[in-house]
């Protein structure tokens, strides 16, 4: 991809101006993580109320790819049920962005919120559910 | 694929050479070392020519095709061996250093006073050294596997070991360098995975010559190396079970292996990167998944059917050598292609340097299994070993060679 | 020698590639690892084609040859580094390996609860991950030097760590692969020498830029890669004095490294053969002799003049770029051809990612060295590092391309 | 080296029939040495009376040009003087054998006896006489 096609104005106003950006007062759940190869982390906070995701805030420093993610990714998840959360694909993040065909190491920026998101919520339900939880581990580890 | 075998000698210039004086060179000391294929040698030059660059971390186009070269080669690793995931294949320097991680990053944490490892008496140093040094470390005892005379191991002496109950690893190979026995890799897993034991399969001499399977086999380690199966050297591969993996610590800090670093702690990478710390041996290991490549096209089936005839043409002209006596199972089907003898009372150096002037290379000494040659009570033996590219034609310079050799020392 | 400059680039073919769009490539991540010139791969290719075998333990033509080459390498590594004796020249996979062998065959022996090992803030992870893990295990503490605002080590708070007495080791870069700082060697190992406390030298980033002399820097331990000075992937050099190395136990247990073995104990080889077990990698330490062949014939003095030249040059047009902070010393003459920097808002992923279109091959991010990055408040920092065969007019390109993200990312 | 130049009739027949192989019975000093490379091991033991070495044997395994060598240094050595016996140089063993340009790995099978030797020396004179010891055991170290 072009750096003019992957930098449009979306991007670089979300780089400067993320969606979501900050931490929760006393969120249900919290998860950290990071990027070994580039350097990029990532903590996101989560509101639940009966089981509906009803605030999600992230903070941490990344590029403007792993910035203008995690904002629509924070986006898209503001308001769904954990269901719905748990569904939420790579392509419903990269599509919004317009970055499908993304070079291997830059999908790993550009997914890392994803991956926080759903370990976040693995950590919920293994604490407040029983049920497949591992199964979203596993999803999450196996992202990238 | 008969016809084929002399084709597969013009991929290795080096088996044209002539040496002293002139002599073509006969070469058979594959355990040792086996000789490149073109395929290889070109890979890791086009390697450095047009894509080299540090792998993983960089966005620039040389980066991102050096790390795709890289882990491509892993993937090929796996697929050879049916790892069931490729971030259970670690690339290291050789067996040595597999077997080494083993005793520190699993074994260092596993191992106590009282505990047992267990090995056998036709181990390679590699497979009997850092167990040494692991269990004298911790108190610990080490115990052997037993080998008949005709150079197999008796597994009844393993089920002893494992009914005293303190067993905490058995290590074995799955093919001995100097005599060429195959182990029944799986009566020994199985035995073991009963008592809940954990095994180790040095498998430096088997990878190169037959079709290996981690998965079945059902062992928990497995250790071989590039430069025995056409690769480079400065390059080999420790698989592990990721449930073992996921359980060790690191071995080496550093680059690569890390998640996060803190003044005063870190957290670590995934799999399998937590064990390859620094820059890895990127143009080697991208040549390794080229030699995998040429052993694929050729068929490990056929490779095994090649030496296993080889080794009988071998072992029938030996037999009519007077004064010759040859190790290991007489049955080729329960032998690779390793020939370890003595020649009346000439020592093996002294046979091997006259071979020498007859171009054949073969190795002589205590082929790093000094153990073995205490079990044998011989100081030391010489040894002929074969790959693909070798013909009968070499064999017979080989028991040729032997009558020089008879005639120096004067015999019978 | 200035006139030859451009011939150099000749024995680099891959200097002459294009990449993306048919971009001339500017290769600039050379801290990462550098080019390697047509002798180097070669000699590489060569010895595959026609010398290769098992170092060491034969007798037959091909064994001599590759014992041979491999031994002159270590020849020339000794005398490259002013080594009193080529027995303190261990062979490894590269500095990741040479620090954490010192870590388990030495720290283990000699560091105990309550003791210090002191590194610094500047320091790449292979030289931090490994202190911490054997003060962990031991119980012991890991202490920094600290650094200034312009990147160089404050040695009052080194004074202040040894004063308290309990200090095992002083392990430290002899250059920063991220500020290009050169650290003044001799200043630590005097102030160590006086307190009884050995020392370790990372010479990863000096050892390819500048002469180095281990004997007159006074160290105990110095650790380089070869992939980093014109050498192939997959070796480095463990040089250590050989006091040092004789109070050691071994660290890898196999083949190579033993004088005797038997059941339940064994004896250990000379050195260096004691550190080094296992089938070595042959062919790239025969490439690194051929390496350090071809600096020896620039001249490590030329090199280093054409580097600070570069950097001086560089940190000239640099500082033209409004909103562009440079790290590091300001004076060429304290730094090697490193220069970090970062640009306005943007994060270093972007900057290199929209130059790497220009062909521009940059580093962005920890650079291995997270504990920097958090000394200097930082994410990440693009990186750009010389060698011999970059030219002003790569150093334009860098910094034309630094237009192109002030474009994209609408900066002033 | 021809083989044939090596291995003529003197060291063929010192391999099968070794001069002063065996043991001693009490001797003043004795030594064990071993090749890593190739499995050779030497046993050396002296007898020393008034600084004189008035009987050696040798035992151990090793090849032809290891029992030629070690026979014709025990030879040698017997009834020098410890001074003599300290300036044995590699060349008296090499030159009496013809052996001058063995190849660089089997001159260690010519010069194992020597080492096994001057560290024996090393020893008694560390156990019987104070002065330059250390310079002997440089000297045995040097060897090859
Ligand atoms: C200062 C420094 N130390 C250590 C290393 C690690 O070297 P390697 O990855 O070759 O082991 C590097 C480079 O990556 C470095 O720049
Ligand atoms: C059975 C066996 N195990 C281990 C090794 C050691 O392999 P490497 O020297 O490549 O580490 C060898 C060969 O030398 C071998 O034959």
């Amino acid at each position: 991809m072009d750096s003019r096609d992957i930098y449009h104005e979306m991007i670089v106003d979300y780089s400067r101006n993320p969606a979501n950006f900050g931490r929760l007062e006393n969120p249900d759940v919290t998860h950290h993580d990071a990027n070994p190869l580039c350097g990029d982390s990532i903590d996101m906070d989560l509101k639940i109320d009966d089981s509906v995701i009803s605030d999600v805030k992230f903070h941490g420093r990344g590029c403007a790819i792993c910035m203008a993610c995690s904002s629509v990714l924070t986006e898209i998840t503001k308001g769904k049920t954990l269901d719905d959360a748990r569904s939420i694909s790579k392509n419903d993040v990269l599509e919004e962005l317009g970055l499908e065909r993304l070079q291997a190491i830059r999908i790993k920026c550009a997914l890392l919120s994803l991956k926080t998101l759903k370990m976040a919520l693995y950590k919920y339900i293994t604490e407040h559910m029983t049920e497949d939880a591992d199964s979203l581990k596993d999803e999450a580890a196996g992202l990238y | 694929m008969q016809s084929s075998w002399s084709d597969i000698r013009h991929d290795f210039p080096i088996l044209s050479r002539t040496v002293r004086d002139g002599r073509p060179l006969v070469y058979l000391d594959n355990a040792a070392t086996t000789q490149k294929p073109n395929q290889v040698v070109d890979t890791i030059t086009d390697y450095y020519r047009s894509h080299n660059a540090n792998a993983h971390r960089a966005v620039y186009a040389l980066a991102e095709e050096s790390t795709k070269m890289y882990e491509s080669a892993r993937d090929k690793v796996a697929g050879f061996i049916n790892a069931r995931d490729r971030s259970e294949i670690i690339f290291v320097r050789g067996t040595t250093e597999a077997i080494n991680m083993v005793a520190y990053a699993w074994g260092r944490a596993n191992v106590g006073k009282g505990d047992v490892v267990v090995t056998t008496e036709y181990e390679h140093h590699s497979n009997i050294v850092p167990w040494q040094l692991l269990t004298q470390e911790k108190g610990a005892s080490l115990r052997y596997i037993l080998m008949d005379d005709e150079g197999c191991l008796m597994l009844d002496t393993l089920d002893d070991i494992l009914d005293e109950g303190r067993t905490k690893l058995v290590a074995f190979s799955m093919m001995s360098n100097v005599l060429g026995t195959i182990t029944d890799v799986e009566q020994i897993t199985s035995r073991c995975r009963r008592a809940g034991v954990p095994t180790l399969v040095d498998g430096a001499q088997a990878v190169p010559h037959m079709r290996v399977d981690v998965e079945s086999l059902g062992c928990d380690f497995f250790a071989f190396s590039g430069h025995k199966m056409m690769g480079p050297t400065g390059v080999g591969v420790l698989w592990a079970r990721k449930s073992m993996l996921e359980k060790m610590r690191p071995f080496h800090g550093g680059g690569d292996m890390i998640r996060e670093v803190h003044k005063y702690e870190s957290t670590w990478n995934d799999l399998p990167y937590k064990f390859e710390a620094g820059t890895p041996n990127i143009a080697d290991v991208v040549g390794l998944g080229a030699a995998v490549d040429y052993l694929e096209r050729i068929g490990m089936g056929n490779v095994r059917r090649h030496e296993r005839e080889l080794t009988a043409y071998a072992l029938a002209k030996m037999a009519d050598v007077p004064g010759l006596t040859v190790y290991g199972p007489r049955d080729p089907d329960r032998r690779g292609g390793v020939i370890s003898f003595n020649f009346a009372d000439v020592h093996p150096h002294d046979v091997a340097q006259i071979m020498d002037e007859d171009g054949v290379a073969i190795r002589s000494g205590h082929h790093c299994a000094q153990v073995l040659m205490e079990r044998l009570d011989v100081a030391a033996t010489s040894r002929a070993s074969f790959y693909v590219y070798n013909t009968k034609g070499e064999v017979d310079v080989l028991v040729g060679a032997l009558r020089k050799v008879a005639e120096v020392f004067k015999l019978g």
